[in-house]
């Protein structure tokens, strides 16, 4: 098992003290290390954030892109190196919000890809507008008397998008995440880790405390993740009780499986040759 | 009737058939050794509408397509009421005749009426396509197997009756004909020379395979579909994962996530398409990750006309997306032209480690065309590539005179670097959060906007700016893309009327190649822009880059390609008239 | 020192409350009738990083942020060790005893180290802010009480006692520097004159609110955001709808839709949102909706420096989407502008049925300045609306001499249309798909180009481009946007030194007013370009609607707004080269 | 009652003989009669596809918009002013591919509109490519060796998304599509109607004989509309069984209702009034 100090990158997270991301990125570290994987074999892509700067505190190539976009780059860096370990890391704007269409999308096309959303239903880097998780009727910047629409599910939605895993983590318990972590990488296929990741900053609504009263953990109750019924019946959880944990895991085949164009290795692996001339015949 | 080459019409509604048909003449030409350019005009519907092919074949190259044909294939009353005038004196008119009528003011123009009782010749009312032109062999000389080589290709994955069905309908056209019919002695040069035909989306295809491009992402948009329906069931085989994605952001990232890999990756799409991949092209180039982008203009702005040509994209990919950074943009010109840009354009894009745009339009990714051949061996140069380096030293985005900084693919021992769309410094770390640094930053965008003076170099040489035809002429055609072949029939035209004549094609669109080109325009004595848009587009950006302003400008924009004997009916008034006086540019002041 | 002005630095981290600071600063300038400039430099992090507030008071009109300061109030460490020579000799430096050091070094250049026992002075650290104003207050001879009723107001949703605590501090802080210092004597003239403070994103939010703009639609981004979050809680409250969209796709998609019903909309974003806003440009100039849009630059390219400004994105809104429609640009200079001219927008994009893009930079929308008077009874100019009409009879489309088809609201009887992305007729019906129709396609694209002569034209009148300063002059400086400030600034330098100096600032971008530049420029006899980019966008635009080329240029690229000390020196150092012999344009060949 | 010929406007459409969107139309135009709705205070908005060219055919108010983005374009239309009935129309692709986003946000915003999807599970204005709701392993122009991802369920994710109607109709079925229609645009708030709506020319595996044969009605069932887990379940059936009808139906508050700058009437509607110079107090 490695350090998990080997993930450390030379910057030093700057995220305001108390910020759950920094749980997040903990538990990355350790979940990495204890999969043994080499920093060289890994890349993080991330949109953008607070939570999407992580990749630069995180040892392993990275890319840190565009807001909302990490799925579909994220994507096209498996397809183009599948040997590659890929990690999605962002926000709930970034991933719930301006990105949902390339998520409902990513589910649908199960690559092995793992993606970690550290959900403080807010829009931290903006400094503090709504995000598709925020509760209906929160203040926030942009919604100075309440936010009027209903928060988006996520568990639900990855669950109704045909994700074939999907967990819920909290940064207040970094043991369990960075299981679930490692659960979620080595699940072949698109994996869903959504964490609870407070803006101590932004958001006084879904503080520590409020997550600590309420969560409470999936494998103390038995719950069956194969059982999709029972997994969207948890994923209706919201208010008193906050379920983590597996909701759901069921593996099936997987894009680069399936491509033809990927069975001989990674495409950027490939060597150099000239065009077989038999291309020709279809022009003649 | 001009001798040595056949001109033909093919109209009918969507869904009658008329591409079919016109392919399978386009190979029969091929095949017998002549040339050809075919234009086809459609409409956004799936059923209906008109549909009219436009195809010239001869035996010595061939420019564009015909304004008038020897013969009118008729698939509809329609057709035959638009184009019946537009077949030449002693041409013909081939309609199916249980269900068409010729009537004498179709034949005005001295056109014949040729009638296939269609029942009488097959049982089967579909077959009449294969009746018509297998009529259409019979008068113009081709031999009948050709035709019936290209129905068993076209039905070989259907049932062996099918094939067969069609060969009787063909024979029993090409009998009819004999029997009622002369042959028009076009005295077509037959011979066994054989070319590729295809268009220019093909071309733009086969140009990213031979560059091995290993990864295309896309989302469908006419008219740059056919280059994902050529890869589909083309590239896997050739090791080119090809993925249809949900939407132009998703392809163009996915290209870039592709291409950081070291996996040459291309992306494709039209006007609008371009549109949503604009944030992504700025992405690209901040992160110096190479890739290639082809936008495939159409009639605009929106929605638009989405069968229909234009070039009216020009601003669109030249500012596309916010701040600076280099890009290149180069305009292929000719179907095999786009296949050598395509390829080289990836040599560029991973030299330069930027986006690179290739502006096709319309009627240049969907014409079809005769080629010679293509060289399948192209060059292919990588860049500069870190295949080890001590983890401590490897700076991703080191700045080096040349401003390119070598690369290194993820996975590669001591290397780990994070690229950021934020600025950054040298090893990637974004100065953008905590202590933003205005020396470093300034660096920075030196670094990469100093690698477009190296490109610019190489595109002189490459792509040197030069004219085409009589040196010193009286009068120079200028413009871009598709409408080469349009200025050379223009210039050869005004040649035969003794008017010395060139051409010039901007073929570079970034980084402008200001010296050569001013250079070359500012010594011609007669300039006229002809370009497919409504503002000049191309006159602009000239005017722009080297000072010079042409103020004589032939402009379409209805969406049809620039006919050529109205154009030149156009060029010769404006010739007419005494130049402009030169608003001389105010330099420097 | 330079008297009756007063220069501060306010700085520390993100986090340290240094907004605070400067905003309550502001507050009590301009109601003790000061007139005054604020830039604040800040980093993308929400805790940490250098946050530096940089504020110049007078009793005139003041037009940069301060190069150096009387009084540098240092929130941090960080901030005594990076701007202590920044402090003037004399001026001093106001710093938290308890924590915080000013060593000798730090006084080099003359200033007086001014030490605050923060934890004598009051019992919660976090009062250090409050304390460090009051002793600014007493140097620079401000009467208390002003801050006493800031703090008031900004605590005013606080408990009590949090007023309570904070005028406590206040007013110790204030003893302090009495029995400790003495003031400085700077001799600011007091007065009672009411100005309002605001920075240029609240001068456009209030200007869409003065046109009756009910609806703006947004997705927060830096330095757009200050819109939203203005217009988030001051909007209802005048019937707009203020909506926080899922993205800014969304958010020009949704002000589009409201457009069409007549209720006039706007949108806002900074050059990435923008691109991403893209292909909704180019529907809003198809359908003819009226909208408006903000772009508020920022350091390029991609994600950039989302805090720095820079003039970078020009060419990106002047391309944006494929194809051409008329669109309208205008890039205010001022706060007053800023306010005028969106108001103004509203109308030009009712008139003209168009999209209205009002391109703004960071420095221009996030400074805060005084301002005399804002005239919120603005001219509302409706354009031509149908409100009856014959079912029949409506084309929503109609070809007339202006270009402009007068427009019905949804809900007025009889007029039923559709409008469409796809190129259609004068009623509406797309003509793309069944039967396109070169003829009407022409007339249509002429038809919506040809609104942009009246447009030209009225702008001519409204914004007529002009030489401000010294007719005749030497020197004429040009720019655009934000930096008219730094241009006046530069203009009296010169003008201090005998040369005889003007400045032009281009503020119609498109339709570009041609005539009316070339003729004005085309007199000038040195024209130097400032501009915020790397490669002279604007200087480019000029070149290619003027045929000038400005080939002097000072341009600036890293993210911090020029300085006038440092860009005067680099103008000094062209004017002292002879100009650039004069590079003649070309003219119609 | 209206005569649903009233809704018939001047342009015949030019779909293909047999498309399925045909008979969406003509449900629609029964539909809008059935309700007595006058033309004039209908605007229906459009992306682009076969589908999507609708607006064109009907008689009322019409934006044909971008692909993909008929459901913000609609959502600013009921803003600027909600007395219009709002109705979108458009395909698979259009919505559930590139506008997937937007879909799922408006599902949270819950304006008073209804969403009209003509689900043919192909691109047929494109010439045949392959759409989110094509079977995985089904062939299409850019799937020639079978379709790789898996079928994208829009009654789920329109669940999951927190859409308060959701139903399904067959334009096979153009009696009970009017209904559904008719239900929905009398719902309150957002209601999805997603049609099998076969294309003739392009899709030849969900043919109409295929769907005839699969489709049952959920009225038939006793199901009950205001059970989200029934729905769910119901959602989750395909291949043999395809219930057609009201899935889920629970009105809540619409954005309309909780916005309080539509509380005096139309935003278009208000009349020109100077700003009140208290917006200055904000600066002094
Ligand atoms: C296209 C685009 N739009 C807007 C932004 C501005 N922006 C940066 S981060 C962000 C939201 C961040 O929220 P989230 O993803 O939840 O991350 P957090 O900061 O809360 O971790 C936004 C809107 C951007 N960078 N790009
Ligand atoms: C931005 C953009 N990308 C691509 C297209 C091309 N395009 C037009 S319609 C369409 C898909 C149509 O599919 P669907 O929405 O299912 O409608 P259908 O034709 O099947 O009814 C596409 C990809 C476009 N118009 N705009
Ligand atoms: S603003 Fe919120 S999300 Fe961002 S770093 Fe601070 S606590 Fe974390
Ligand atoms: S292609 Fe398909 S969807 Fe389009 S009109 Fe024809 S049958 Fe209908
Ligand atoms: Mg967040
Ligand atoms: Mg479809």
């Amino acid at each position: 098992m490695a350090d998990a100090a080997v993930f450390k990158s030379e910057i030093k997270p700057d995220w305001c003290p108390g910020c759950g991301d920094f749980g997040v990125l903990n538990s990355l570290q350790k979940a990495c290390a204890d999969l043994n994987l080499d920093p060289k074999d890994i890349m993080v892509v991330s949109g953008i954030g607070c939570s999407s700067n992580l990749p630069g505190f995180f040892n392993s190539y990275g890319m840190h892109t565009l807001h909302g976009r990490s799925i579909p780059v994220a994507s096209g860096v498996k397809l183009g190196n599948h040997e590659l370990t890929v990690i999605m890391t962002g926000g709930d704007g970034d991933g719930y919000g301006i990105g949902v269409g390339h998520f409902v999308h990513a589910m649908r096309r199960n690559l092995d890809i793992t993606y970690i959303v550290m959900d403080n239903q807010i829009y931290g880097l903006t400094t503090g507008q709504a995000s598709p998780t925020t509760e209906r009727l929160v203040k926030t910047k942009s919604t100075p008397t309440g936010n009027l629409e209903s928060q988006l599910n996520p568990i639900a939605l990855a669950l109704a998008g045909g994700a074939s895993f999907v967990a819920r983590g909290f940064s207040g318990e970094p043991l369990q995440l960075a299981e679930l972590y490692k659960k979620a990488i080595q699940h072949k296929g698109f994996a869903l880790v959504d964490v609870f990741s407070p803006c101590v900053t932004y958001n006084k609504t879904n503080t520590y405390p409020w997550f600590k009263e309420r969560c409470y953990k999936l494998e103390d109750e038995n719950h069956d993740v194969k059982n999709f019924d029972a997994a969207m019946k948890k994923s209706q959880e919201w208010g008193d009780k906050l379920p983590l944990g597996v909701f759901y895991a069921n593996e099936r085949t997987t894009y680069e499986e399936a491509e033809p164009s990927l069975q001989n290795g990674a495409l950027s692996k490939q060597p150099t040759v000239p065009l077989d001339a038999a291309i020709l015949l279809e022009f003649v | 009737m001009k001798r040595k080459t056949v001109s033909v019409w093919v109209g009918g509604a969507a869904g009658d058939g008329i591409a079919s048909v016109g392919e399978s003449l386009a190979k029969i030409f091929a095949r017998n050794g002549l040339q050809l350019y075919a234009y086809n005009s459609y409409q956004s519907v799936i059923r209906g509408g008109h549909v009219w092919w436009q195809m010239r074949a001869g035996s010595e190259k061939v420019y564009t397509q015909p304004e008038n044909c020897h013969l009118l294939i008729a698939l509809n009353q329609d057709t035959i009421d638009q184009h019946a005038l537009g077949v030449e004196r002693g041409g013909g008119i081939l309609f199916n005749a249980d269900r068409l009528q010729v009537r004498p003011e179709h034949m005005a123009n001295g056109a014949q009426s040729f009638g296939l009782p269609i029942s009488k010749l097959t049982k089967l009312p579909i077959m009449q396509n294969t009746v018509a032109t297998a009529a259409f062999m019979y008068l113009t000389e081709l031999p009948l197997e050709s035709l019936e080589k290209a129905l068993s290709e076209r039905f070989a994955k259907k049932k062996a009756d099918v094939v067969q069905a069609n060969i009787e309908a063909a024979r029993a056209g090409y009998e009819f004909a004999k029997q009622n019919w002369k042959p028009f002695g076009l005295g077509l040069q037959i011979s066994d020379k054989q070319r590729l035909v295809m268009t220019g989306n093909q071309a733009i295809a086969v140009g990213a395979l031979a560059a091995n491009c290993k990864f295309y992402s896309a989302y469908p948009m006419t008219p740059a579909s056919g280059i994902l329906h050529f890869l589909a069931p083309n590239g896997p085989k050739r090791g080119m994962c090809v993925k249809q994605c949900e939407d132009e952001i998703a392809a163009i990232n996915m290209a870039i996530g592709a291409g950081q890999t070291g996996t040459r990756s291309m992306t494709g799409t039209s006007g609008g398409g371009f549109s949503l991949m604009t944030e992504a092209v700025g992405l690209a180039g901040m992160l110096e990750t190479p890739i290639v982008i082809v936008n495939v203009q159409r009639g605009g702005p929106s929605t638009g006309l989405p069968t229909k040509t234009e070039q009216g994209d020009l601003f669109q990919v030249l500012g596309a997306s916010q701040g600076e950074f280099p890009r290149i943009i180069l305009a292929p010109q000719t179907i095999e032209d786009a296949f050598y840009t395509t390829a080289e354009a990836f040599n560029l894009a991973d030299k330069y480690q930027c986006p690179v745009i290739i502006l096709s339009d319309l009627m240049l990714s969907e014409h079809t065309e005769t080629v010679d051949k293509l060289e399948l061996g192209v060059k292919i140069e990588r860049g500069e590539i870190v295949t080890e380096a001590n983890g401590d030293g490897y700076k991703r985005y080191l700045d080096t005179p040349s401003g390119i900084s070598p690369r290194a693919l993820p996975g590669t021992r001591g290397t780990i670097y994070v690229s950021a769309s934020d600025e950054h410094d040298e090893k990637g770390v974004v100065i953008s959060d905590v202590f933003t640094d205005p020396p470093t930053r300034k660096k920075m965008v030196e670094k990469r906007m100093r690698k477009m003076d190296n490109a610019r170099k190489e595109l002189a040489k490459t792509y040197a700016p030069a004219l085409e035809g009589t040196p010193g002429a009286e009068v120079t055609l200028v413009g871009w893309g598709s409408t080469i072949n349009l200025l050379r029939a223009l210039a050869r035209r005004l040649e035969e009327e003794g008017t010395k004549t060139n051409i010039f094609l901007v073929k570079v669109i970034a980084p402008f190649l200001t010296e050569e080109t001013t250079a070359i325009l500012s010594k011609c004595k007669r300039l006229v822009m002809i370009e497919q848009n409504f503002t000049s587009q191309m006159a602009r950006l000239l005017r722009m880059e080297t000072g010079i302003r042409i103020s004589d400008r032939i402009l379409k924009y209805d969406g049809e390609p620039f006919a050529a004997s109205d154009t030149f009916a156009q060029l010769k008034k404006i010739l007419a008239k005494t130049p402009a006086p030169a608003v001389a540019g105010v330099g420097s002041r």
